[in-house]
């Protein structure tokens, strides 16, 4: 208790002290504001350099894909591989299945290629892929209302992903689990293409923009259960 | 120990029996964060509630305390722009037990919603139809008043007065203060009365639902808890303040300020009471009865006939008429057991009218073939509504010790000699001696 | 773009038919994802979208009499456009009416469990989660890509297997057309019926079943022309989509609330 | 909450007014406290409150 | 003072960062999809035709599949049995797929505990166990229960027994046996019996819960909706106001077992007022006269009335309206059919029916003819084998007094404390769990004790556990199995039951296991299936139905239509049988009585059956437990219907707890006060009270097997108890 009052009375003497100073000394104030502006800067820093570099864990893609080079073999474009099936689903990234196709043998002298073959094909395992533009479970997302009714192209959400001959590195949100696709590279969550964020108000904006039936009697915009399930 | 942050011309009671009696509502305070805990990390399942009891007792915890703090925006509406100026002797008080009320509140809603985490939606993501979005918005942005009103009553320490800063800081907020009364009295109307609208506007709910004014925008709930709140919210600070000053063994707050507050009180109660009466009149003989419900539906033949018409008749006339007639006529008013009694029945019956429109409003069965639901909640639910309690305790305590809350309490208690200020070498145990309940052994000052 | 007309999607129960097997409720829950827990007999906790409630005439044996009552959402209207007893009290648009189709939505992921929704249905319709949906190991390979999985602390009620209306409209956009048939949207209750006894399709399309045997009155606010039809606690003015079919006098008059004098009449 | 950002937002009677009194009475709080600190800041500088002590 | 001003900096600079909305929009992302929720995975999308086999029903199913996973079963459009319909035990299969009820891998037995073995082990212990019996001259003490009698799985064990030298394979006995009792001793020669529901226009059942599992749950149900569109009648006969009863346009409440009585006493009236059709009697049956003497004679509406508690009044109406509807119809078997009652019952029922002229006519009651596709050549027996063969069947049956019934498994505690002949040593269990669906679970657990039990048993239910040896076999999503009827269907339909999904486990076919053992017994055991596994036999024995019945799923005779055909009476005298051998005792109803005295027991329990319990060997899945209402069961409490007049004489309120005590077992209950049921009953459901690996199902309730005794019926042999007496005290 002895320790607990001696403290109390340090404090309330440096308090004193402090206060004196305050108004008699204009360079107390000095540190004072210098303080401020070290602590503004600093937060600064943690907030727009070390908050991302640290929310974010880069991940590999298990296989080094090129999608340009595919783009030059294929006939059909992004549908050769990204196809909709008869009952109007979307098969999204292809499976095993379908890069046996063409794959069931080494082709050329891609050491990529040669490892995709030996690690998967041959083991037929399937790639797991790490999906830069996975939604959360609650987004129906209907390809066939975008591709084939309203005549979207991919390019709008996903961006000129054919011209890539590499794939980017998948940074996953180490808190909801996600790519950073979806909230976008910039941190403020600004954009400049339209492909550049995928949360629920990009689809909104759009769905706004082109949509002139409003059906939801709370938002009058389109209702929830368009892109809920 | 701690004499240099007690006010000037006070006595308070020794650091030890202080803080043994921290350490004790702590205690409580403690079993109240386990169960919240428990809810947080478990689940909702840790209640009695369930889907025929979605909104239990921490809804009429909400609305209960929320009644009884808007003594709160009451006195500061009559003492800042009414200009009934007796009333800043009470204010302060009225202030903290406001800014109480309404951080229980806030803290209850955090453990009731199925998803904390997820709360700010209600602003971030709001549909001003609900009642409940009015209540989220105004009951912060209120929220935000007190502190601020709350603030000045902290720097007024004697050690924080000291910084010029704080100092002036204090004084000019006093300055403005008006200002702010008048913004929390016009965000109190709104959140007061939101919080009536929310079982008003359940037309699902043939007990609950009141007819709107102008057909469409409020039920007549909305009015009729702004107005109970602001009756009975008074009652609830005079209630403290009696209590504060028995527990103190001194007067805090000269006669003339209470009576002026009991007195507009009584007014406030009896003309909503007789609007109640009325609402109660139209919903029973006319609401009600046009969705196929009459009145013995909602009071007869529940199990154990716990809702029966005893109900109505406490809320309205032992808790209503009964408190009005104490609080305004003067000679009953000055008679301490009939004041006494008054505000006890005033807060009782706004907790009543609370509990009715939550809970019997859930009891009762609507489709026919369905029966009535009741409830009883479990520890968790009971521990985390007396967390706020204790947590209420705990800031009295420490701010009546340490904060300047009573302006008259230095001239009603002249002491002699006055301490000194900065000296802690006299023990103050035997200076000042609390009188608590009988049988409370001696605290002894502690070894300093 | 073409505007494609509004549907009004509603359901007629026939209570002669249902003998209050429970596949409706079953069917239920296999199609869209519903937790089940060790315990689920305290149906005050219990998650079920449908639910069969079983009414009485009251009458001592022999008299008795007993009629199987499922009930599923309502999908309120309200009196003016969507102004059901549900969405309009919910605070962060967790729940909304869609004017397209007539469903009331729960949008699991927005809701932050106030549980308002729930106090103002006055069905019942709406469940709590009180508990974190667990299934068995292995058992969880049962479930259904098409609804999303909620989560402990959220509401959730019948969607009228809305995602049903999603797939199939995505079959249609393939197909190159842009409205279904009536038999391409059927809720999983109707389907699975042993007893045919669950009618679903638009209350708006003269052609379809539902609206032959319910016979909305749209000016009225849906009321049925059909004597033997009527909704549930109709006189509150919720104006449910849901139609029940009853060639019992005392069933019908169970649906809703009179005064003692009404009875008499 | 916010118009143009949030996606509830709706341009209509309810809202402006509802937000309105919303932002009116924050606004008044933000100014009354601008004022406060402000004033304060010049007060103190000017040298006001210590005779206090 | 420095550092809050470095802090107000920070929060300051902090403010102007998007961190706090990030985290804060991270967090509640978060909260929804937290990583213990589980995400279903997408992927395209197939169906598949199917049989259910979960229940004598036989619907056919559309399985749903996600990539290789099953998420729902839903009924198949237009098949004959539900059309498009199911019921919740089908749509709840997936659970029993995905459950942690399942046996993964073979089990054996070492010190009372299971211990996992290979495949190869468990076939070379069967085959070693078989083979000693047989060396030890015992090889008619193996057994083989089974769930049913039809189709290839069920003849590969009989076949396997047989050339093993045993006759002694037992099928679970159900209303289906009665009824093909009867037709055999009425009509002659063996058929199962089918009913034309769909185009009668006046059903009246005898306690048949038709809409509560009787014959196939869906048709059933489906046939009901079309009465109510055509305005037929439908009256139930039934102590209890059961689902079935509710749904009737009359509820004739009668005192439990006096059911055949009231049948009688209807044809007694019919008679008495010639409504009956004088085609059909005079020109198609044989001993009318006498019988029609007995039944005027003993059973007027006075004596009826009497015996039955049915007002007088009530009988005569209800028989006119039978007499004078254009397609009467009346049914017997008392719940979901599954214990197989007294066949004086059928007979009246049946009796009733040929009066008013409905036997092989629309609306009517059919003979359908068993399935014929299994033609297996017939093996050749060793020595040992003849020697077993000629030892016959332990239950006796097909002899003698029990000389209608093909199999009584319900004999087995006598037979054992009798001693009056040796009871099996092995046993083969398939398809069924005699420890729980036995009336009397006790005495038949006790039975059981030194008998070595093989389960094939997909689950770990109350049998299996009793095991010594599991060899679980697929379930009926994972296998292939030919499906040859539907109960009461009125046409003949053979169904094909398809591996949906890959076995989830290291499970094995119970077809490929007898082929595989057989081939390990080698000699002329191995000679006698002659196939290399289970699919090759079933493809072989269906012929040229494998190939449509891969296709849809199911194959039914298109033109089969007996109606008006009279020539089917395969009896003596070629005509229908109103009494078989002339003999006038089979008439006279003497009602079964229940076990237990009637001073120390005042109450009767009579169980019931309900759609939310399935009562068979499979217990509830967790879907299924969670329609159960909570008036049947209450946490873990059971509770028992009783009329509140009854519970007031015994001043027993609503939901109190109370000892049920019957002559063979004691439960704690609690109280249900329910208008819907006669005085003086205890109504308790069936299908509670498992003891089985799976916490969603074990420990619920009481198993009301355990509490009723069996009564082995005079006239087959089969159990005929509907009630046993019993009493409530206050806990």
């Amino acid at each position: 208790m002895s320790t607990l009052d001696d403290q109390a009375k340090e404090s309330t003497d440096e308090a004193a002290v402090e206060s004196t100073e305050a108004i008699q000394d204009n360079g107390t104030g000095g540190y004072i504001i210098l303080f401020f502006i070290l602590g503004f800067i600093a937060s600064l820093l943690v907030g727009w350099i070390a908050f991302p570099m640290a929310l974010y864990s880069k991940k590999e893609q298990p296989v080094a894909f090129n999608h340009a080079l595919h783009m030059d073999e294929v006939e059909n474009g992004c549908e050769s591989c990204h196809f909709f099936r008869d009952d109007g689903s979307y098969s999204g990234v292809p499976k095993l299945e379908q890069c046996i196709e063409c794959h069931e043998e080494v082709q050329g002298d891609n050491e990529n290629e040669a490892h995709f073959v030996s690690e998967y094909v041959e083991k037929e395992r399937e790639v797991p892929w790490l999906i830069y533009s996975k939604q959360p479970d609650c987004v129906f997302f209907s390809h066939a209302a975008h591709v084939l009714k309203a005549k979207m192209d991919c390019v709008t959400c996903h961006g000129p992903v054919g011209e890539m001959e590499s794939l980017p590195v998948y940074e996953e949100n180490r808190i909801t689990g996600y790519s950073r696709e979806v909230w976008g590279k910039n941190i403020a969550g600004l954009k400049k293409n339209s492909w550049d964020r995928m949360k629920m108000d990009d689809c909104a904006d759009c769905h706004k923009e082109s949509n002139n039936k409003v059906t939801s009697v709370q938002t009058e915009k389109d209702a929830c259960f368009v892109c809920h399930k | 120990m701690d004499s240099a942050l007690i006010p000037n011309g006070v006595k308070r009671c020794s650091m030890g029996k202080f803080l043994l009696w921290n350490s004790i509502i702590g205690l409580v305070l403690l079993w109240g964060v386990f169960a919240l805990l428990l809810c947080w990390i478990k689940g909702l399942n840790q209640t009695n509630m369930n889907n025929a009891y979605g909104f239990a007792l921490w809804i009429w915890a909400d609305l209960a305390v929320i009644a009884l703090g808007g003594g709160a925006f009451f006195t500061g509406f009559l003492r800042y722009i009414v200009g009934k100026e007796e009333l800043k002797n009470i204010i302060n008080y009225a202030v903290l037990i406001g800014f109480i009320c309404y951080s229980a509140a806030q803290l209850i809603l955090g453990i009731d919603i199925g998803q904390p985490l997820r709360g700010w939606f209600i602003f971030w993501h709001a549909n001003i139809h609900s009642m409940l979005t009015e209540v989220a918005f105004c009951l912060s942005c209120y929220f935000i008043v007190l502190c601020i009103e709350y603030i000045p009553l902290i720097l007024e320490n004697r050690q924080t007065d000291k910084v010029p800063f704080f100092h002036n800081l204090t004084h000019n907020m006093h300055e403005v203060m008006a200002i702010f009364a008048a913004t929390g009295a016009f965000l109190s109307f709104f959140h007061q009365g939101s919080l009536g609208g929310v079982s008003g506007v359940l037309f699902g709910r043939p007990f609950g639902f009141r007819e709107h004014i102008f057909g469409t925008i409020w039920p007549y709930t909305f009015f009729l808890f702004t107005w109970s709140a602001a009756a009975c919210g008074p009652c609830f600070t005079i209630l403290v303040t009696k209590i504060t000053e028995k527990i103190a063994g001194k007067k805090l707050v000269k006669d003339n300020v209470i009576d002026l507050l009991a007195k507009i009180s009584g007014w406030m109660i009896l003309t909503y009471i007789i609007a109640k009466t009325a609402d109660t009149l139209y919903w029973a003989f006319v609401t009600a009865p046009s969705t196929g419900f009459i009145l013995a539906k909602f009071y007869t033949e529940n199990p154990g006939s716990v809702y029966g018409y005893w109900i109505l008749f406490l809320e309205i006339v032992i808790c209503g008429f009964v408190p009005a007639l104490f609080l305004i006529v003067k000679k009953w008013r000055r008679t301490p057991v009939l004041l006494w009694t008054a505000i006890i029945l005033a807060v009782i019956g706004v907790s009543l009218n609370r509990w009715v429109l939550v809970l019997q409003v859930l009891a009762v069965p609507v489709m026919p073939f369905t029966d009535w639901n009741i409830y009883f909640p479990s520890w968790q639910e009971i521990a985390t509504t007396i967390l706020p309690v204790a947590y209420g305790i705990l800031l009295i305590m420490i701010s009546y010790r340490y904060l300047p809350i009573f302006p008259q309490e230095a001239e009603l208690n002249p002491i002699e000699p006055e301490p000194e200020p900065e000296q802690e070498a006299k023990p103050e145990g035997k200076a000042e001696e609390i009188k608590t309940k009988a049988g409370e052994p001696e605290l002894k000052p502690a070894e300093a | 773009m073409e505007q494609v007309k509004d549907k009004k999607f509603g359901m007629v129960i026939d209570l002669d038919k249902c003998t209050g097997c429970g596949s409706c409720m079953v069917a239920c829950m296999s199609e869209n994802n519903v937790p089940f827990r060790e315990d689920e007999t305290d149906k005050l906790l219990s998650v079920a979208w449908m639910r069969v409630y079983k009414m009485t005439n009251r009458k001592p044996y022999p008299d008795t009499e007993v009629c199987y009552f499922p009930r599923p959402c309502m999908h309120c209207e309200g009196q003016h456009s969507g102004h059901s007893p549900c969405v309009s009290v919910c605070p962060a648009v967790a729940t909304d009416y869609s004017t397209a189709t007539g469903i009331v939505s729960q949008i699991y992921t927005r809701c932050f469990g106030c549980r308002y929704c729930m106090a103002a249905c006055p069905y019942h319709a709406r469940v709590f989660n009180w508990f974190d949906p667990v299934w068995p190991h292995g058992m969880e390979k049962s479930l259904s890509p098409d609804v999303s999985v909620r989560m402990r602390g959220v509401v959730e009620k019948c969607s009228f297997c809305y995602h049903r209306y999603q797939k199939a409209m995505e079959k249609a956009y393939v197909d190159g057309r842009k409205e279904l048939e009536e038999n391409e949207y059927q809720t999983s209750c109707t389907q699975a019926c042993p007893a045919g006894a669950i009618t679903f399709g638009d209350l708006n399309n003269t052609h379809h079943e539902v609206y032959k045997i319910a016979q909305p009155d749209h000016k009225h606010h849906g009321k049925s022309k059909n004597p033997k039809v009527f909704r549930l606690l109709e006189r509150l003015g919720t104006n449910p989509k849901v139609y029940y079919l009853s060639s019992r006098k005392w069933v019908r008059q169970l649906g809703d609330n009179y005064r003692p004098d009404e009875i008499m009449k | 909450m916010l118009p143009f950002i949030s996606f509830e937002w709706v341009w209509d009677m309810g809202h402006l007014v509802f937000h309105g009194g919303l932002w009116y009475a924050l606004n008044i709080i933000g100014l009354a406290m601008t004022y406060c600190v402000l004033k304060t800041i010049y007060d103190t500088y000017k040298g006001k409150g210590a005779q206090h002590h | 003072m420095s550092f809050l001003s470095f802090a107000v900096g920070g929060a300051a600079g902090t403010a102007l960062t998007p961190m706090p909305l990030k985290l804060m929009d991270d967090s509640s992302i978060w909260t929804q999809m937290w990583p213990w929720i589980p995400v279903p995975q997408d992927g395209e999308v197939s169906y598949e035709n199917s049989v259910c086999t979960l229940c004598p029903g036989h619907c056919g199913i559309t399985v749903k599949k996600v990539e290789n996973r099953v998420v729902k079963i839903e009924g198949m459009k237009g098949h004959p049995v539900n059309d498009g319909g199911i019921c919740l035990l089908g749509l709840a299969g997936v659970q029993l797929l995905y459950g942690s009820r399942r046996v993964k891998t073979p089990l054996k037995k070492v010190n009372g505990k299971f211990v996992k073995i290979s495949w190869d082990e468990a076939v070379t212990e069967v085959a070693s166990t078989i083979e000693t019996m047989r060396e030890k001259g015992d090889a008619h003490k193996i057994g083989c229960l089974s769930g049913t009698n039809r189709g290839t799985v069920p003849e590969l064990l009989k076949r396997l027994l047989w050339v093993c030298g045993s006759l002694n394979f037992f099928h679970m006995p159900s209303v289906q046996d009665s009824y093909e009792i009867t037709l055999r001793m009425m009509q002659g020669g063996s058929a199962m019996a089918g009913f034309d529901l769909e185009n009668s226009d006046h059903v009246i059942s005898f306690g048949s819960g038709i809409l509560d599992g009787w014959g196939s749950p869906v048709r059933m149900f489906r046939a009901h909706s079309l009465w109510r569109e055509k305005g037929a009648r439908f009256i139930q006969v039934e102590s209890r106001l059961s689902n079935t009863a509710a749904k009737a346009d009359k509820w004739v409440p009668v005192n439990p077992g006096t059911e055949g009585a009231l049948a009688l006493g209807i044809a007694a009236v019919i008679i008495d007022e010639s409504l009956y059709k004088t085609d059909f009697v005079d020109n198609y049956s044989s001993g009318f006269d006498s019988w029609k003497r007995q039944v005027t004679n003993n059973y007027t509406p006075e004596i009826v009335s009497k015996i039955t508690g049915v007002d007088k009044s009530l009988i005569l109406l209800t028989a006119r309206d039978f007499g004078r509807a254009k397609n009467p119809l009346a049914l017997c078997g008392r719940g979901e059919g599954s214990i197989p009652g007294s066949i004086k019952d059928f007979k009246a029922v049946h009796a009733l029916n040929a009066l008013v002229g409905n036997i092989n006519q629309q609306g009517g009651v059919w003979a359908i003819p068993e399935p014929d596709y299994i033609n297996w050549p017939e093996p050749t027996l060793d020595e040992a084998a003849s020697a077993g063969v000629s030892k016959g069947r332990i239950d006796g049956a097909g002899k003698g007094k029990y000389r209608l019934a093909q199999s009584l498994f319900n004999r087995l505690p006598e037979i054992v404390n009798s001693k009056a002949s040796s009871p099996p040593d092995v046993l083969f269990v398939s398809g069924a769990n005699p420890l729980y669906t036995i009336p009397d679970t006790v005495a038949m657990n006790e039975a059981l004790n030194n008998v070595k039990i093989i389960s094939f048993s997909s689950y770990m239910d109350e049998t299996a556990d009793k095991a010594d040896l599991i060899l679980p076999n697929h379930v009926f999503l994972e296998r292939y199995e030919d499906v040859p009827a539907s109960a009461g269907l009125n046409q003949p339909i053979t169904g094909l039951s398809k591996p949906v999904v890959s076995p989830q486990f290291n499970t094995r076919h119970v077809g490929d296991v007898i082929i595989q053992v057989a081939k390990k017994l080698g000699g002329h055991i191995g000679d006698a299936f002659p196939w290399s596994d289970y699919k090759t036999c079933l493809e072989e024995t269906l012929g040229d139905k494998w190939e449509a019945l891969n296709q849809t799923g199911f194959v039914t005779e298109a033109d089969f239509n007996p109606t008006n055909d009279m020539s089917g009476f395969k009896t003596d005298s070629g005509r229908f049988e109103f009494l078989e051998n002339g003999s006038v005792a089979e008439v006279l109803f003497s009602s079964v009585k229940p076990e237990g005295d009637e001073a120390s027991y005042p109450l009767t329990l009579v169980p019931f059956d309900s759609m939310r319990l399935t009562g068979g060997y499979i217990g509830n899945p967790p879907y299924l437990m969670k329609t159960v209402e909570d008036t049947v069961l209450k946490g873990n409490d059971v509770l028992v219907e009783v009329n509140p007049k009854t519970a007031s004489k015994y001043k027993l309120a609503d939901g109190e707890k109370a000892f049920l005590m019957t002559p063979k077992g004691k439960a704690c209950v609690k109280i249900y006060h329910y208008e819907g049921i006669k005085p003086g009953l205890i109504g308790l459901a069936r299908g509670l009270g498992h003891n089985v690996n799976d916490r969603f199902l074990a420990g619920k309730g009481v198993n009301v097997n355990q509490l009723m005794g069996s009564k082995e019926d005079t006239g087959s042999g089969l159990d005929a108890a509907w009630g046993i007496r019993a009493k409530l005290v206050k806990a």
